[in-house]
Order: structure tokens, then C-alpha cells, then sequence
């Protein structure tokens, strides 16, 4: 799915991680952890071409990413679903129109009941026509994961996706995307919520990815 | 790609203050263009009506012993008539001449009984003839005949209406360029507000296609629309000035007249392309600046 | 409070298009307020350039048998020094009549031997005299005697001269509410893209006085800069427009003389002026909307 | 400090939470719990006054909020330290300047050593003069923390701040809220962490408000 060929990025300042070289497979389940400031919205925005790396290359689907045309970046991003860390929405279209955004504003057909399905699975049902203003902070990332993997995407990144979620609804969440995963979705989570990593490695194989010391480790068994 | 094209009416938020910026300068715009070319077209047509009047004909004054006038104005007259460009040559009846003098000499004087000159009535073609050389055929042929072309009144009247139309072309020149930049920059300014609406629609994976036709189509409807209500009050403002009465000739009324009037309607569309021309090329120099 | 001061030119953002939508609209309205100030300025002066020449003055053409034209003369001469509004009244020597006659008679003509009628030309003064009134008393006193008052010469070119004149005022009028509304809108979009800066503001407790004064400073400032700008370019385009050479007197050269180039100094002022106005309005009338 | 007499909230659509009648006295440490959407960004809204209540009273030092003009309410939030849960800076001004803005911006002189010593608390030092859009959103967190109590309010009013950070940086914020606790501060923190809320309790008197149901309750000692 996605690979990392001896990246490093850094913002022009210090270097913020170095060498790194992974693999992300088709169906793999990853978390991405490491204190405040230590780059994993960097790596995540690597992933998806909204930053190029300083050095090294990244590869989605085996094409190098600063080889594709803006065209060709933009049909990538239609098989990514992304959780963004600050949830934006076009706020003068409804919760619906936007959670059903990746699949009109590229020209393929919306399926309303599919929607449906998805915002009451995320406890939005009630909250379809509001507009995104005026949802809470807990609903925006609520209806940000809806969007991600309203297109069934191959792959989803999602940076924080609970950080404003009570546990039962963190839960909830955490059980739709291992289901995703289930049917074939590649997923790899920022989070710093130790807890909701340990749920989730009750119930499927995931593996921990960790930066800190601007180096990225594979974490063992120990959480 | 019903749906997409929607879409892309929907993307773009419709309020917004620098919306209504873009459909007010458009307005305002088309309404000082409406005035520009108004003045170009007066003025045009001021100088037109001023070499008709003036510019186009001559008169050729003939003295001669009394014995000699008849065969010297056929001379003339001649002379005149293979000259190119020259129109006609016509002797003004001794009525006529007599109507023009009463002015100075009044009406009592016996202009029957003067040895009064001849006064020819010459009209040039728009060309003109060689006015030096006709002078000196003349001087040759019928030594008592004067070329008098009104140069001295001609001139400065040409002048003054070529003047006032140079500045109403460059008016609306500028009206056009201003235009064009303002839109640009409203258009630029939608965009850049609208960050938010480019980042979402990009992580979504809209192409950049997509996204610029939504603001483009938006930008040129709405400064279509300015320049249409703009054009609009001009016309009716225009319609509104008082014109001149019949008996002026000198200057004709400000304003259009009879087909001119079609002219302005040329204004809404070339806004719109102007304006369709700017976002388009702002829109995909914005777009290329955004990650 | 100086602290306060500076902060307060921190706190709105410098860039942003809006901020250069407000410069370029202004400084285009300025060029063109400076077009239509000159057009204005130049139809004054043609107005009173052709006044001068044509309305003051008349004619009295004076035709009597030659026993008794001196003394007619000397009553005609009377009546117009005793009439208001005639500045002066002389009789026209006899060779500048030859002159005057040479155009239509030629020299030849032995215009000492005719009985040729006396001229006398009038001045008026800027009122002018009752006409009706002068004419009936020259035909009780002088029934040989004309007034003759060119007007059909003069009406046209004043109501032409009047009507180019208005023109340019309702423009300059136009464009000064035009300038008003864009800057008014261009505020408005300018405070409405920065929600955030005034979200965090009110966040932190600063008054709205602090912060429209930040937004109205730096939009009033942009709009005299574009203004300054924009007439200076004007002034220099004018400057280079060719001016007509001396011998043009009917109409005289398009744009400003003298002390009238001080005039267009006024504009950018006068457009910081309006700036303030205008985003003051709106400053306040956003901030009372948002929360 | 802050007192609701009777006070009800619906957004036009349904009741939020109704006839709450509340003290928060000078000096006190609350939280505040509930699952997502049920109301607790809004009950903060309506203590600093960005919200009015549809019914009820709402008290701030004695004033009623509804009475106050915009300058007696600008006044009164000087004296109010809030994080929003989306925290929002002049994006265009350093971190050091956006944390000394309730200072600047109201005519107050800003003692350079305070604005780096409370940078340095929050872990930001190294990140004094960067602009607010480059910082990650833990980073976004701790500086908009950081300008809630540079002003040393009366009552600090945080919500979610602590949801984008890792335990570490979240133990050692809720220390600093501590010590200012302990100077005098009244505090209310809006969070779903109960972990967190658990630190706080070890260490200082601490009262759980929690909506549900459309209802203010004060939790017992069971958390
Ligand atoms: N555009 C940028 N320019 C400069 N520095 C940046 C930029 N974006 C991020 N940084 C810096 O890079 C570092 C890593 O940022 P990043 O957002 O990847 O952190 P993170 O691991 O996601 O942190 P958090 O858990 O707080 O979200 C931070 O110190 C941040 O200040
Ligand atoms: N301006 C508004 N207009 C209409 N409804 C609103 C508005 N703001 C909030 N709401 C609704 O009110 C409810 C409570 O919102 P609030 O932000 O107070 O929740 P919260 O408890 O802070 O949730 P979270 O933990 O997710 O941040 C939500 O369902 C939200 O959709
Ligand atoms: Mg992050
Ligand atoms: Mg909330």
C-alpha cells in the first residue's frame, strides 16, 4: 500500500525524524504514537502527498508521489480516506452533503442510504442537516471519520480521531474501523490514547509504530 | 456528471462579502464604461459633423472686369471640375450671395448695380483635393479667383473633437483594465477566503479542474450580473439627460442615438469574459500555491 | 497606551487580497476621478473661453441715407452707453469694414463710393442687456438700426459646453460613490475573511473600539495610499497627453493649467476621508453581528 | 465567581440541559463530564458570555451577563481565562505575541519574562517564535493554555485541554491549573479523561459536574 524508502523530513529547523523506511501492507492495522510535537501528523501528511519528504521517497500503490501530476495525486486521494487532525468541513453544505463530499465532488454516483447508515452508525443520524459550525467538538470528528471511509477507501489515515470522544463513542469508533480493516482496509491511526490501543489489540493484530529521538521504532508487545 | 457538474455549483459558499464585491465593481464598472463609450461615440460623432460642416467644402472667390466674369467662372469651373478630389463646383446664385451680404451691408444697398465678385461653392470629396496645387492652377488660369478652404475655423474644431474622443477611448480603455485587475483581485480574494473550501475539496481528492470551474463560473455569473445592472442604470441614466432641441447642429446631444444604442449591450458579455478570462488564471495560480 | 497603539497595527493581518483590492480600487477610482475632474475643469473653461468670445458681444448694424447716418449714428451710440449692461459700444473703422467685406467682395470694390452701413460693436457686460427692451428703443430712436446678438452662434456651443460640463460632474459624483461602496465592501470583506482575529480578540477581552480602530486605520490608510498613487499616475498621463498649440482659441487644450493641477490634490485625501467613513460604518456593523 | 440561577439551553432544536442552578465559587476546582454533544462546550459558553441561556440567570462576580455592555462584558473577560476547544490565534502573530495578547490587547504591559517562563512550563520555548499554523495540535493546546492564565485570571475555563496531548504533557498541564488553583483561581475544566480527572482528585479538592440526560449533576466520590 504505502512505503517509505529512507525518508526524513524536516520543516527547514531542526530534523523532526530520519531513515525512516517502512512498509504499510494492504490490510495492515498500525498506530502511531509519540508525545506531543514528535511528527506524526507529519508522517501521516507524508502519506498522502500533502507534504513531500526532505529526503527519501514515499511510494502509495507503487508509484513515487513527487512523480505524480496534480491530477494524478487528486485520483490517489479518492482511494485514502483521511481524518485530518482539525476537522474542516465546507460549513455552508449540511453534515450529509459533506460526509457524501469524496464521492460527488468526484463525480460518482451517492447512495443516500449508505449515508445514512454510516452517520447513525457514528450517532449523527439526528445531526444530518445541521451544518458543521454548529456541531460539537466530539460530532466534527465524528462526521470527519464518516467522510473518510464514506468512498471505501483502500486505505485510511486517521490523525486523532478520538481526542474529543468520551470512551464509549472512542469505542465505537475504534470497532467500526477494525471492522473496515476486516474487509480489507489499511488503517493506520495517530493517537496518544494508550487505552484505545489496547482495546483494539484484544481484538485484531495490530503493531505500534512510535517516533521519538527523530527516529521511528517498531514498539513490541509492551503496551 | 450531472451530479458533478451540481456539485460544483454547490461547492462554492454563494454569500460572502467579496462576492458582492465582484458583482458592485463589475457594476460600477459598466456603468462608467456605458459613460466612456457614450462620450466616445458623441465625440466621433461631433467630429463628424463638424468636418461635414465645415471641412468639406470651400468656397472660390472670383473678381474680374465685368466683361471678363462669365468666361473667367467657366474657367474656374472648369478648373475645378478636373480637379480630383473635388465633389462639385457650383456657382451661388446672386440671390444667395445677396442674402449673405445683407448681414454686413444691409438690406438697401444696390447690389444689382456693384461689379459684386463671383462666389463659387465647392465641394471636396472626404479625400480632399491638393489644396496648393489647385491654388496654383488657378492663380494661373483665372488670376482673380481666391481658394478659401476655412482652414482657420476647421482646424481647431477637428482638433478639439478628436481630442475629447482620444479621451474617452482611453477612458474606457482603462475602464477595461481596471476592470479585468479588480475582478482578478476579487477573485483572488475569493479564493484565498475560501482556503478552507480548496484544502477540503483537495483532501477529497477533487481535481483541480473541478474546484477552479466552481469558482470560476461563480466569479463570471456574478460580474456578468454586475455589468448587466450596471449597464442598465447607465443607459437609463443616459436616457434621462435632456437632449439638445432640433436646431442645434453644431453639437449633437450627448448620449447614443438609433443603433448606437446596441453598442453598451456589448458590455455585459465582454465583463463576463473579461471576468471569466481573471479567475480563470487567478484560480489556477491560486490553486497551484496551495498544497 | 503606546503599547497599546502598536498592538493594534499588529493585530490585523497586513497581507491579504482584500487589503489590495482596497489599495488598487481606490487608486483606480482616484485615476479616473482625476479624468473626469479635467473634463470638467476643461468644459468650464471652454464654456467661458466661448462665452467670452461669442455671448459679450454684438453687433449694430446702422443703415440711413448719407445726410443723416453721422447724426443717426450719434444716437445709436447713445442709447447703448445709456442701456445697463453694455459695457461699451464702438463704431467700427471703415478700413477694418473693408476688411471684414474683402471675404465676400474682394479688394477690387470701390467701397469708399457705396453707402455702405455703419457697424458698431458691442460689448456686454457678464448680465448682458435686456434685448427686447434695446431693440425696441433702437427701432423708436434709429428705425435703420439692427442688434444683431449672434445668438444663434452662441446657444449651441453653451448648451454644448453646459451639457459636457454636467457630465463630467455627475461622473465625478458617480465615481465618488462608487469609491465609497467598493471601499464600504471591501471593509466589510476584510473584516468578515478576519472572523478569527476578531473571534480571538474578543476571546482575550479587547473592546471594539480597539479593534475597529486596528481594521479602520489600516483600511483608511490603504485607500489614500491607492488614491495617491492612482492620481499621480493620472496627473502624469495628462501631462503627457499633447496639448494644442496656441493659435487654437475656440476650444482650448484638455486638462488642467495653472493652479487648477492643485485641484486633483485633493482626491487623496478626500478618498482617505471616505475610507474612514465608510469602514467605520461597516467595522461597527460587523462587530455588533459577530458574537 | 460564576452563578447560574435556573438557567436552560436549546440552540432552537432541543433542550440541551434544563433548570440548572449552580455555584462556582472563588477558589473552587471543577470538571465537567458528559458523553459528546451533550452540552459542555456550551454550558463554558455561557459562563464567559459568548452565549446567552434561553432562560435562567447567569451571574459572573455578581453581574448578570445579559445586563452587561459590550465593554462591561469585554472587561469582564479579562478577568476570565479561556481554551476554547478549538483553539484559535492570530495567525499571523508569533506564539509569544498570540500568548501575551489578553496583555496587549488591552493596554496591559507584557512582562517578557513571564510570556517565557510560562512558554517554557507548557513545553513551547523552542517554538517562541513560530507562527501558530505551523504547530502541531498538542502544540496549539499548550499555547492557547498558555494564554488563558498569562493574565492571572480570576477563573481559568478550559475546554478539552488535554485532548490532543499524551499523558505526560497532559499530567504536567493540569499540575500548572493545580498551582494556580492553589494561588486562588477558580478553574473548570470540560473533559472526558478520567484519568485525568483522577490525577487532579489525588492532589486537590476537586468537584465532578457531569451532564446527562439533559441534566446538571455533581458526581459523587464514585469516579
Ligand atoms: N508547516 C510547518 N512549519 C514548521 N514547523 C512545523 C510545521 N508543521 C509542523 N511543524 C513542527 O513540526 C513538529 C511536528 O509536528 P506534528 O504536527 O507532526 O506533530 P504531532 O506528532 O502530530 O504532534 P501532536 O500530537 O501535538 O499533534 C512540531 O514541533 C511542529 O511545530
Ligand atoms: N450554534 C449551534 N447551533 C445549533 N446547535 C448547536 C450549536 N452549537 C452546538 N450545537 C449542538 O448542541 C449540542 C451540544 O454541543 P456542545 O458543543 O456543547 O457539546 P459538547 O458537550 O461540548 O460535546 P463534545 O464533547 O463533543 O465537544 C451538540 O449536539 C451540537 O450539535
Ligand atoms: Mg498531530
Ligand atoms: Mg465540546
Amino acid at each position: 500500500m504505502i512505503a517509505f524508502e529512507d525518508v526524513s523530513h524536516d520543516y527547514g529547523g531542526g530534523r523532526l525524524f530520519g531513515d525512516v523506511s517502512i512498509k504499510l501492507e494492504q490490510g495492515s492495522f498500525h498506530f502511531l504514537t509519540g508525545p506531543s510535537g514528535a511528527g506524526k501528523s507529519t508522517f501521516l501528511k507524508l502519506c498522502y502527498g500533502e507534504l513531500t519528504p526532505s529526503a527519501g521517497k514515499v511510494l502509495v500503490m507503487n508509484k513515487d508521489l513527487q512523480g505524480l501530476s496534480r491530477n494524478d495525486l487528486a485520483g490517489m486521494r479518492q482511494r485514502i480516506g483521511v481524518v485530518h487532525q482539525d476537522c474542516q468541513f465546507l460549513d455552508h453544505l449540511s453534515v450529509e452533503q459533506n460526509v457524501a463530499l469524496p464521492l460527488s465532488a468526484t463525480g460518482r454516483s451517492v447512495p443516500d442510504s449508505d449515508v445514512a447508515d454510516l452517520l447513525s452508525w457514528v450517532g449523527l443520524a439526528s445531526h444530518a442537516e445541521a451544518l458543521p459550525p454548529t456541531l460539537s467538538g466530539g460530532e466534527r470528528q465524528r462526521a470527519a471519520l464518516a467522510r473518510a471511509v464514506i468512498s471505501a477507501p483502500n486505505m485510511l489515515l486517521a490523525d486523532e480521531p478520538t481526542g474529543n470522544l468520551d470512551w464509549d463513542m472512542s469505542q465505537r469508533l475504534m470497532s467500526l474501523m477494525i471492522e473496515l480493516n476486516r474487509m480489507g482496509t489499511a488503517i493506520l491511526i495517530a493517537t496518544h490514547d494508550l487505552q484505545l490501543i489496547r482495546f483494539a489489540k484484544s481484538q485484531i493484530n495490530a503493531r505500534v509504530l512510535r517516533i521519538a529521538r527523530r527516529k521511528l521504532q517498531v514498539a513490541g508487545a509492551d503496551l | 456528471m450531472s451530479a458533478g457538474a451540481s456539485i460544483s455549483r454547490l461547492v462554492v459558499p454563494r454569500r460572502g462579502q467579496s462576492v458582492w464585491l465582484i458583482v458592485l465593481s463589475a457594476g460600477a464598472m459598466a456603468f462608467l464604461a456605458v459613460f466612456a463609450l457614450a462620450l466616445a461615440v458623441s465625440a466621433a460623432q461631433l467630429a463628424q459633423t463638424w468636418s461635414a460642416a465645415l471641412s468639406q467644402t470651400a468656397t472660390v472667390r472670383l473678381s474680374a472686369p465685368p466683361e471678363e466674369i462669365d468666361e473667367q467662372t467657366a474657367i474656374v469651373l472648369e478648373v475645378l471640375r478636373t480637379t480630383p478630389g473635388i465633389a462639385s463646383a457650383e456657382q451661388i446664385a446672386p440671390e444667395e450671395q445677396a442674402e449673405l451680404l445683407e448681414a454686413w451691408l444691409g438690406p438697401d444697398l444696390p447690389l444689382d448695380a456693384l461689379p459684386l465678385p463671383r462666389l463659387i461653392e465647392v465641394t471636396e470629396t472626404p479625400e480632399g483635393p491638393d489644396r496648393q496645387g489647385l491654388r496654383l492652377r488657378l492663380s494661373a488660369e483665372a488670376p482673380g479667383a481666391v481658394f478659401d478652404d476655412h482652414t482657420r475655423w476647421r482646424r481647431p474644431l477637428a482638433e478639439a473633437a478628436g481630442r475629447l474622443r482620444a479621451v474617452a477611448l482611453v477612458s474606457l480603455v482603462l475602464i477595461g483594465g481596471v476592470t479585468s485587475a479588480i475582478i482578478a483581485l476579487a477573485a483572488s480574494a475569493a479564493l484565498a477566503s475560501n482556503g478552507q473550501v480548496i484544502r477540503v475539496l483537495r483532501l477529497v481528492g477533487a481535481r483541480d479542474r473541478f474546484i477552479a470551474r466552481a469558482f470560476v463560473r461563480q466569479i463570471s455569473l456574478r460580474a456578468g450580473l454586475g455589468a448587466l445592472v450596471g449597464t442598465a442604470l447607465a443607459l437609463g441614466a443616459l436616457a434621462a439627460i435632456p437632449q439638445a432641441g432640433g436646431d442645434v447642429h453644431l453639437l449633437s446631444g450627448f448620449g447614443f442615438s438609433g443603433a448606437g444604442w446596441a453598442l453598451p449591450a456589448l458590455i455585459p458579455p465582454l465583463a463576463m469574459i473579461l471576468a471569466w478570462l481573471a479567475s480563470m488564471t487567478t484560480a489556477f495560480q491560486v490553486l497551484r500555491g496551495v498544497t
